[in-house]
C-alpha cells in the first residue's frame, strides 16, 4: 500500500519533470523517475501478503519436481508482474539511450538543448 | 515491523530524491539523483519478493544509467564554459 | 537463543537504515556533486548491508545475488561521474 | 611466455571464484572451465600485470602475514578514526604529503596504493612515478622520509617480497 | 502563468484519476489462478525452479523475442543517430594509472560473473537481461579507464549475429521438431535433474544467447554514445 | 551462543556503518568526507557480513566473496573521485596545513 502509493508519486513526479523543465536532458531524466514509478507500481500488484520469492529451493520446500511445484503454489507470489518488469526495465534504458541520441543530434543541428528553442518542429 | 520502517524510510528518501532531481539546478545533481532513486527502488523490490527484477534493476542503475546520462551531457558541455557543472 | 540472536540482528537493521538517512542528510546539503556522490557511494554500501539482513530475515540465500551485483558494480557509477568531472570520460 | 602465466593466473582466479558462487558439481565444472578458458584467453594480453606475481613459498607465507598486517592496521586506523569522529571538537589536522615507494610491478603498486587507501586515515589521490600523494588526516610531518616511514614502509617491506 | 495551472491541473487530474486505483487495492492473500498454473507448471512441466524464468522464456518466450527486437531496434537507432568518428583522441585526460590496472584485472572478474547470472537463470535470479548487462558493464569500466580503448566492433558484431541467429533457429527448431502446437517448446534437450546446471531442457541455452545479445547490444550502444556524435 | 557472538559482531560492524555516515555529515571538505564515507564504512560492511556468515554457517561462502568484492572495487572508486575532485579545483579545508600536490603541479588544469 505504502510501496503502490510511493509508485504513483513517482510517477507524477516524473510526469511533472516532463511537463515543466525545458532543458532536453531534464526531460529525459523525468522520464527515467516516471519508468522506476510505473516498475514499482507493477512489481507491487503482483504481491500476495506473507508469501515468497516465485524461486523453488530449499527455503521453499524440500520436494523435486512436480511434487515441489504442488506444495510451493500457496507459498510464492505472482510471477508474471516480475517477468514482465524484468524485461521493461532494459527496454526503458535502451529506450532512454535512444531520446538522449535523439537530443544530441538535435543540439549538434540547433546548438541548444531548450526546447522552446525548436519551433519549427511544433504542429 | 522492520520491514515497515523500512519501506518508510525507502519511500521518503526515494519521493525526496525524485523531487531534488526535478528542482535541482545543476543537470548532474539531477543524475546522480536518479541514482538514488534506482538505489532505493531496487530494495524496494527485494521487499516485495522479487529478486530477479531487483537484480537487473542493480544493474542497471548502478552504473549503466548514470554513464549514458553523463556521456550525453559530454556531447554537450563542448561548447559551454568549462569548469560550471 | 534464537530470540536473543533475532533482537541484535534488529537493532542492528534499525542502525543501518539511520546511517542511510543520515548519508542522505549529506546528499541534500552537499555543496558540490563531489560530496554528493561520497553520500550516494556510503547509502550503496549501507545498502548491501541492509540486503543481506532482509535475506536473513526473509530466510532465503537466493537475495545475496542482488547485494554481490551492488558489491561488483557500484563503484562504476561513482568513477563515471570522477571521470566527468576531471574530462576523462 | 610473458603471457602465458597472466593467463594461467587468471584461468585460476576465475575458477575459483565460479566454484566459490556455484559449488563443485560435474555441470559447474564443465561450464566453469570452459568461460574461464575463454575469458583468460581472450584477456591474457590485457592482464599483464597479473604476470608479476612470484610464486616461491617465501612469497606465499609474506602474503598471508601481510594480509593480518593489513587487517591489524584497519582496525587499528579505523578505531583512530572513529575517536576524532566522535570528539566533538573534531581534532582533525589534513592535508596532501608526498611520500616515496621502492616497488617496481605494476600490480606491487596497485596493491600498496589500494591498501593505503582502505586504511581509514590515509588515502592515496595521484601516482606519478616513484611518488605517491596521499591526502593524510592528522599530518604529524612533512618531511618526505619521516611520512615514507609512517605511511608506506609497514607495507612495502611485504608487498616487495611478494611482488619485486 | 495560465500555463503552470494548467500544468498544476493535469497533474492533480492525474492523481484523483489513479488514487483510487492505488488506495482501494487490497494486497490479496491468496495466490491467483494463472499464477499458481505457472508456478506449478515451471516446476512439473519444465523441471525448473524459477517460475519468473519459466515465464519469460518458455510461456512467454514470442513476447520476449519481440522484446529483443526492440532493443535490437534502439541500438540500431542509437547507431544511426550519432554516426562515429574516428581520430578524437587527445581531447579525453587519461585515467590514473590505479584505474588502468584496476580495470584490466576486474573487467574479467565481471564477464564471468556475468556469465554465472545467465547461465544459472534457471536455478537462482538473474537470467539474459541482467546477466547481459552485467557483461556490458565490464565494456563500459575498460570503455572509461582507457582513453583510447580500441575494441574491435567485429567482435561485438560478431557475437550479436550469432546469438540472434541462435535464438530464431531454436525457435524454428522447436516449430520444426514439434509442430506448431509445441511452438518453443524447450524439451527437446531431455530435462535433467531437479536443480542441476544442465536441466529444465533447453532454457539455459537459450538464456545464454540471450544474455550474451542483450551484452553485444548494450556493448554497441555505450560504444556509439561515447564516441563523438555527429558532424559538428 | 555462537550465534550470538556472530549478531554481536555484525552489531559492531553496523555502529561502524553509522559511524562512517556521521563522518559523512560531519566533516568539513570533500576528501575527509572521503576518508570517513568509504573506509569506515569498508570495515564496517566486513564485520557486519562476517558476522552474519558465523549465525548462518551455510552463507558464509558468498558473503565471503561479497567482502572480497568490496574490498577490490571500493579504494578504486574512492581513489578515482578523490583526484577527478582535486583536479576539479575542489578546494581542501581552511583547517588544512599543506597540500604538496598542488606545489608541485599547479598547473594542472589545462586538461592534462
Amino acid at each position: 500500500m505504502i510501496i503502490l502509493i510511493t509508485g504513483l508519486l513517482l510517477i507524477i513526479i516524473g510526469f511533472w519533470a516532463m511537463l515543466t523543465r525545458k532543458n532536453l536532458i531534464r526531460i529525459i531524466i523525468g522520464f527515467a523517475v516516471m519508468d522506476t514509478g510505473i516498475n514499482i507500481v507493477l512489481v507491487a500488484i503482483g504481491y500476495v501478503k506473507g508469501k515468497t520469492a516465485p524461486i523453488i529451493d530449499k527455503a521453499v520446500t524440500m520436494a523435486q519436481g512436480a511434487e515441489a511445484g504442488i506444495q510451493a503454489v500457496d507459498k510464492v507470489v505472482d510471477p508474471v508482474p516480475s517477468a514482465l518488469v524484468l524485461t521493461a526495465i532494459v527496454i526503458g534504458l535502451a529506450v532512454t539511450a535512444l531520446m538522449l541520441a535523439y537530443a544530441i543530434r538535435m543540439y549538434k543541428t540547433g546548438n541548444s538543448l531548450d526546447i522552446d528553442d525548436f519551433e519549427e518542429q511544433k504542429w | 515491523m522492520a520491514e515497515n520502517i523500512l519501506i518508510i524510510v525507502l519511500s521518503t528518501i526515494s519521493l525526496i530524491a525524485a523531487v531534488f532531481a526535478v528542482v535541482t539546478k545543476k543537470t548532474i545533481n539531477a543524475i546522480i539523483s536518479s541514482g538514488v532513486v534506482s538505489l532505493m527502488a531496487s530494495i524496494t523490490f527485494l521487499l516485495v519478493a522479487a529478486p530477479d527484477v531487483a537484480m537487473t534493476e542493480a544493474a542497471i542503475g548502478s552504473g549503466l544509467t548514470t554513464v549514458v546520462f553523463l556521456y550525453a551531457l559530454k556531447h554537450v558541455r563542448g561548447q559551454r564554459s568549462s569548469r560550471d557543472d | 537463543m534464537a530470540d536473543i540472536t533475532m533482537l541484535i540482528m534488529n537493532a542492528a537493521f534499525y542502525i543501518l537504515m539511520a546511517a542511510v538517512l543520515l548519508s542522505f542528510v549529506r546528499f541534500i546539503k552537499g555543496p558540490t556533486c563531489a560530496d554528493r556522490m561520497v553520500a550516494l557511494d556510503a547509502m550503496t554500501i549501507a545498502g548491501i548491508s541492509v540486503i543481506v539482513f532482509i535475506a536473513v530475515f526473509a530466510n532465503r540465500a537466493i537475495y545475496l545475488d542482488v547485494a554481490m551485483v551492488y558489491g561488483l558494480l557500484s563503484f562504476l557509477g561513482v568513477i563515471a561521474v570522477a571521470r566527468y568531472l576531471e574530462k576523462g570520460l | 611466455m610473458h603471457k602465458v602465466k597472466p593467463g594461467i593466473i587468471l584461468f585460476v582466479i576465475l575458477f575459483g571464484l565460479w566454484l566459490l558462487l556455484a559449488g563443485a558439481d560435474r555441470d559447474e565444472l564443465i561450464v566453469a572451465a570452459a568461460a574461464s578458458l575463454v575469458i583468460s584467453v581472450l584477456f591474457a594480453g590485457r592482464a599483464s600485470a597479473l604476470g608479476s606475481v612470484r610464486l616461491h613459498p617465501k612469497a606465499i607465507a609474506y602474503a598471508v602475514i601481510f594480509f593480518f598486517v593489513f587487517l591489524k592496521e584497519l582496525v587499528h586506523s579505523t578505531i583512530d578514526v572513529a575517536g576524532r569522529l566522535l570528539s566533538p571538537r573534531l581534532p582533525i589536522n589534513p592535508g596532501i604529503v608526498k611520500v616515496r615507494t621502492r616497488l617496481k610491478s605494476p600490480l606491487g603498486r596497485i596493491i600498496l596504493a589500494n591498501t593505503i587507501t582502505l586504511t581509514p586515515g590515509t588515502m592515496t589521490i595521484e601516482t606519478k612515478g616513484e611518488y605517491y600523494y596521499i591526502h593524510w588526516i592528522d599530518i604529524r610531518t612533512e618531511d618526505i622520509d619521516s611520512s615514507t616511514e609512517a605511511i608506506v614502509a609497514k607495507f612495502e617491506k611485504y608487498l616487495e617480497v611478494i611482488f619485486g | 502563468m495560465i500555463k503552470y495551472i494548467l500544468i498544476f491541473l493535469v497533474l492533480i487530474g492525474m492523481a484523483w484519476l489513479f488514487f483510487p486505483l492505488v488506495v482501494e487495492f487490497f494486497t490479496p492473500d491468496i495466490t491467483n489462478n494463472l499464477a499458481a498454473n505457472y508456478v506449478f507448471g515451471s516446476a512439473a512441466d519444465l523441471n525448473m525452479p524459477n517460475a519468473v524464468t519459466a515465464v519469460v522464456v518458455t510461456y512467454r518466450g514470442l513476447d520476449t523475442l519481440g522484446e529483443v527486437t526492440v532493443l535490437f531496434l534502439a541500438t540500431a537507432g542509437v547507431g544511426f543517430f550519432l554516426k562515429r568518428k574516428k581520430h578524437m583522441e587527445g581531447i579525453r585526460r587519461p585515467g590514473s594509472e590505479i584505474l588502468k590496472t584496476g580495470s584490466e584485472i576486474l573487467a574479467p572478474l565481471i564477464i564471468i560473473f556475468g556469465i554465472y547470472i545467465f547461465t544459472h537463470g534457471h536455478l537462482t535470479p538473474g537470467g539474459g537481461f541482467p546477466g547481459g548487462v552485467v557483461m556490458a558493464s565490464a565494456f563500459l569500466l575498460l570503455l572509461m579507464a582507457n582513453e583510447n580503448f580500441g575494441f574491435s566492433h567485429g567482435i561485438i558484431n560478431l557475437t550479436e549475429t550469432i546469438s540472434g541467429i541462435g535464438y530464431v533457429l531454436i525457435g524454428i527448431t522447436g516449430l520444426v521438431l514439434l509442430g506448431l502446437n509445441h511452438f518453443l517448446d524447450p524439451r527437446w534437450l531431455g530435462l535433467g535433474q531437479w536443480g542441476r546446471l544442465f536441466s529444465a531442457g533447453a532454457v539455459p541455452l537459450i538464456y545464454s544467447f540471450i544474455g550474451l545479445k542483450v551484452g553485444a547490444e548494450m556493448s554497441g550502444l555505450l560504444d556509439s554514445l561515447q564516441s563523438d556524435g555527429g558532424e559538428q | 551462543m555462537i550465534q550470538i557472538i556472530g549478531a554481536v559482531i555484525s552489531l559492531v560492524g553496523s555502529m561502524f556503518i553509522f559511524l562512517g555516515a556521521l563522518g559523512v555529515v560531519r566533516m568539513p571538505d570533500v576528501y575527509n568526507r572521503m576518508q570517513a564515507g568509504t573506509k569506515a564504512t569498508t570495515l564496517g560492511s566486513m564485520l557486519t557480513l562476517i558476522g552474519i556468515g558465523i549465525v548462518l554457517p551455510g552463507w558464509l561462502g558468498k558473503l565471503l566473496l561479497l567482502v572480497v568484492f568490496i574490498i577490490i572495487t571500493n579504494p578504486i572508486s574512492s581513489h578515482a573521485l578523490a583526484r577527478a575532485a582535486h583536479h576539479a579545483g575542489i578546494k581542501l579545508t581552511e583547517k588544512s596545513v599543506r597540500d604538496n600536490l598542488k606545489e608541485d603541479y599547479p598547473k594542472e588544469d589545462d586538461n592534462g
